[in-house]
């Protein structure tokens, strides 16, 4: 399994309002086992950046060798990747954390509920789950029109609802106000977005089995440091905790305290 | 052939690399990426007694040519280290450094006490200087009598070598290093973390739950090397020397100025392969400059 | 209209950035780059009682994200510098902050006396914290007693505001700034450099001639952030902020933790227009993050 | 007067051992008053290097606004020099410092010693010295002939003697053990290298009229921070010192101790 690969931006362009789709070729992607995993992204020459920044697979080709992550643009590391051109190299670390469980799940009817960038990782799950003769309905919720990405992708692969914050496109709210009228129907749940959105979205699927990505600041990106951790749910946990980068960054909803 | 041998109290090392304590964990997951044995020595992340579950998240924050962290010594207490984690570094021929850290005297004994029945364990390294914890580390390690309780007391219950690892946040850091050698130290590991901190303009709250942290990495590198060659000059203890190395030179610099050994920290998340590169690069750097040993360079820079 | 004017003791300030003492000479060669009107205000080099050569060179070194100097100090004497270099600043419309350097009490107090009858100077900077100088600077600056001392007798000679420049090389900055607060002084400007080193890997001695130098720049921005902070948590003066500025946005962040106003010095050699240019973007940076007036955010982020 | 400007790498090619020539386009090559001043070239991305680096000017192409410099790759920021690529833009600030005084200088015969990575600004002199009419005669010092560069360009221009201390190009040992032989011919003298050089040039050309360029280590590189200070030879010259950024690079032989 391959660990670490400089890989060659195909493709680095603008997607939506600060957000980025960026191509990357390389070997590794004939080595993505699941989705929901990160690639741990070195940014800068030299020394300038110690820390490396995660960022969620998108897609996957194996037959091109490629693999597409999207980035919204947010401080340093961000900005620096923005301005890579085509040609020029990354070095990454990955397949890196455990993505989302699909094994054996098969025609059942699945809800995505992603917000802003916690979309990208569903896409290529998205895809995983219809090969494996799954229904799939995807929520999607953007702060603003501009924001939005990859809805007609979505699209494609089943229902979708888009919503939007300020309502300039889809349905105007959050995407917590509409997701009671799919509890009843669906087998299970995955999400992925800002925290406040995951509590929210677990909080209101209560019932139904459900998995979610969590972000945390990372250090090593590894399972080395304990920079990435969070507590579990079961007070009896032997442990009491779990690292994002290792045991995540998907957990059941059950298992960890957000 | 270069020689990168060095012996240092309770240490025979093939070559003078080891991982800092706390950026490699217990060695498990850098082993997908190199063999662990290629190290001269492995540090472990600091052992308490009870299990500790730190500080709250964000943990890390990155800084210019640095990064702070304020894990808190997030660890399964002694107990569960010995029984869980040194099992699996067995099948590796690497020497083992066991930090030790406690919030009172009589707990840093008992972990010390603990610990050394490991026949796996070859050293001990004091941790008086982690300035991310309430209680003891920092404490004991910014008061030259208080420190030096500490180690008193740690060797009347331990046949092990101790390293003290000292705080660079003092004002006499010779002062520090006095006190330790009178205390009976074995050695001294040198610099951790200076206590910083970084604001996130958004929230308008400083970036990690701890409000405060530990910088580390190349940003601190100068500060580490001053202090090596400040102490060299007035202690004949061993040094294990670290602070923003990122290279074979940085090594070698920090051997000229009076480090016997070195361990490489933050480098580690930026790249695994670090350790493993630089034992590498290491006899063709030393040759570059005119050295044929790791001894023959040991402090060369240092004048008395 | 982001209001960025700035009033603490003798100082009227139109904008809250200044350069920082030793990284702007007198202010000449800069006036070449910029009108320096624009500055918040202007602090001079250092000025001793009588002419220093300074130290030998090499004086500076670069390292990650920072430098070293240790220039030593050199300066024409108060006397010369009042004769010489302050007539020319006279044509701009920026308070003139002196900076006073010595090796002993009687020095300061010298030098303060003097440099107070110039009715160009609106306020003095004490500078107890230079790494650089075999006597005097840092011996005052590491020890509350001694550096409270020299800023009562200093009170006793002037009728200017007196800001003392603290050291970072401190195991306790607070303990420092407080004995400065009991002593009288009317401002802190925080913080000065570490004393640090690099070791010259081809010669196998340390790069500066005067062997160690104090570290600047983006690398020790952390530690000055947490020691403002710090300091701003229990003591009431206002605080000039330093230490690795090197855009707007830094500027808010020094705001943020405690300070109410911020001198530049590293960044100066790099772009000698950036002085100019954070004030430039101070307005869009502060309204970006919701501040309509410098006032408003200072030490927002500190809780007490 | 230009002060600054983002220059356009033109070419950036390797020239003997370890030393690379760069060509730089810009408004600036309008504005080299002098031979012997220098350019302060900022180095890296964001804040890695906060020092630039003085390179002095080996030629000026006013017509095609070009500038020549040469650098030898002797650490970070030369190496950084030597990856950039042609088309993209250094920042520099320029002219800076003093240059040669040639000035009134016409109808003499010279002698130019330069000395390794000293050599370069001797070349823009040679040109401006021949352009008043003086007859030139430089000798060029290296380690080893794979360090030797422009000696053509300087034969060019007059009588040329090539040194080598390992022999292995032009005459073997060092440009000193040269001197004596050109001392009663000559009216004046510019020297530019190492230290050592210098040093046993003005010792040699002791009662001859004598211009050198000195080195050291800068932070500002502008006059502010007294970082570049020499000694100045006269005990009763009221400052003592001279910035060697600001005064100089270039002083007269007498002014400074070496
Ligand atoms: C498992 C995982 C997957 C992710 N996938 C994506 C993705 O597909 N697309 C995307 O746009 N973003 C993703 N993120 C968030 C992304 O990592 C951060 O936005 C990015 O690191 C910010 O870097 P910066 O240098 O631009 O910001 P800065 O604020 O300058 O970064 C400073 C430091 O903080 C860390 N940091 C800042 N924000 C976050 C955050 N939200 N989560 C984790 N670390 C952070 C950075 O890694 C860096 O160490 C993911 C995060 C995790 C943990
Ligand atoms: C007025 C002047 C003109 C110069 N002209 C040329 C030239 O035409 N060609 C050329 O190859 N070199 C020239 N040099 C020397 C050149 O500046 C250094 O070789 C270069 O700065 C080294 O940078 P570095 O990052 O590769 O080395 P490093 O050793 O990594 O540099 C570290 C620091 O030391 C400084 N430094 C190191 N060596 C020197 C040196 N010899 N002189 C001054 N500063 C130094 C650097 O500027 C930097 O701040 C000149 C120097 C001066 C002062
Ligand atoms: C994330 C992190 C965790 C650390 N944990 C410990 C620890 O448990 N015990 C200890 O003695 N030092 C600890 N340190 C300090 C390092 O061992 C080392 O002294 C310091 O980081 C300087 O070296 P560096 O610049 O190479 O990282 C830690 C440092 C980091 C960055
Ligand atoms: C070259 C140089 C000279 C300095 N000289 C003085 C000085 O004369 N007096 C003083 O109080 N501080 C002096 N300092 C310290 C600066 O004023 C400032 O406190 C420090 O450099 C931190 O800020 P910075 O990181 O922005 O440079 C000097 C710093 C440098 C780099
Ligand atoms: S980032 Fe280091 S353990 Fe997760
Ligand atoms: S480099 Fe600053 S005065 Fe010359």
């Amino acid at each position: 399994m391959i660990k670490e690969e400089w890989m060659t931006i195909v493709q680095n362009k603008p997607l939506a309002l600060d957000t980025y789709e960026m191509i990357l070729s390389g070997e590794l992607a004939d080595f993505i086992p699941d989705s929901g995993q990160f690639l741990h992204i070195r940014i800068g020459e030299g020394m300038t950046h110690l820390l490396r920044r995660p960022i969620s697979i998108t897609n996957v080709n194996p037959e091109g060798k490629r693999i597409t992550i999207i980035y919204k643009m947010i401080g340093e590391g961000t900005k620096w990747l923005k301005e890579q051109q085509p040609g020029h190299k990354l070095h990454v670390l990955g397949p890196r954390g455990n993505g989302f469980p699909v094994e054996d799940v098969k025609y059942e009817k699945i809800l995505l509920v992603g917000g802003g960038v916690g979309v990208p990782p569903l896409y290529y799950l998205a895809r995983k789950l219809i090969n494996q003769h799954n229904q799939v309905i995807t929520v999607l919720g953007f702060q603003t029109k501009k924001a939005v990405f990859y809805e007609k992708k979505f699209a494609q692969l089943g229902n979708m609802l888009l919503v939007t914050e300020d309502g300039t496109a889809g349905f105007k709210g959050r995407v917590t106000d509409f997701l009671p009228s799919f509890r009843d129907e669906i087998d299970r749940y995955y999400t992925c977005g800002p925290a406040g959105m995951l509590k929210a979205v677990t909080k209101c699927m209560d019932t139904i089995p459900g998995f979610l990505s969590l972000e945390e600041r990372m250090g090593c990106g590894i399972g080395a440091c304990f920079a990435c951790v969070c507590k579990t749910s079961d007070p009896h946990d032997h442990k009491g905790y779990r690292k994002i980068c290792k045991d995540g960054p998907v957990f059941s909803a059950r298992e960890v305290i957000l | 052939m270069t020689d990168l041998a060095v012996s240092i109290p309770g240490l025979q090392l093939k070559n003078p690399v080891m991982p800092a304590s706390g950026c490699f964990g217990f060695g498990q997951e850098f082993s997908e990426f190199f063999d662990l044995s290629k190290l001269g020595a492995l540090v472990l992340k600091a052992a308490t007694l009870k299990p500790r579950y730190g500080n709250e998240t964000p943990r890390v924050a990155e800084t210019h040519s640095g990064m702070l962290n304020a894990i808190g010594l997030q660890n399964p207490g002694v107990k569960q280290i010995i029984q869980d984690e040194l099992p699996f570094l067995d099948s590796y021929q690497v020497p083992i450094i066991a930090n030790v850290a406690g919030s009172t005297v009589e707990e840093y004994v008992e972990v010390a006490k603990t610990i050394s029945q490991s026949s796996n364990i070859q050293a001990l390294e004091l941790n008086i200087s982690c300035p991310n914890v309430k209680e003891g580390g920092i404490q004991f390690g910014t008061d030259p009598k208080r420190s030096a309780n500490v180690t008193e007391q740690v060797k009347k219950v331990t046949n092990k070598p101790v390293y003290v690892k000292l705080s660079p946040n003092v004002t006499n850091i010779v002062a520090m290093a006095k006190a330790q050698a009178s205390a009976g130290a074995d050695g001294l590991s040198m610099i951790n973390t200076l206590t910083a901190m970084k604001m996130d303009l958004n929230t308008q709250k400083p970036v990690l739950a701890n409000v405060t942290g530990g910088l580390s990495g190349p940003a601190i590198k100068p500060i580490a090397i001053r202090m090596i060659y400040q102490v060299r000059q007035e202690v004949d203890l061993p040094i294990i020397g670290m602070g923003g190395i990122t290279s074979s030179e940085d090594v070698l610099e920090f051997l000229l100025a009076g480090a016997n050994a070195v361990a490489i920290g933050t480098a580690n998340f930026q790249n695994p392969y670090i350790c493993s590169n630089i034992i590498d690069e290491l006899p063709s750097t030393l040759e570059k400059y005119g050295y044929s040993s790791v001894q023959n360079c040991s402090a060369k820079g240092v004048t008395e």
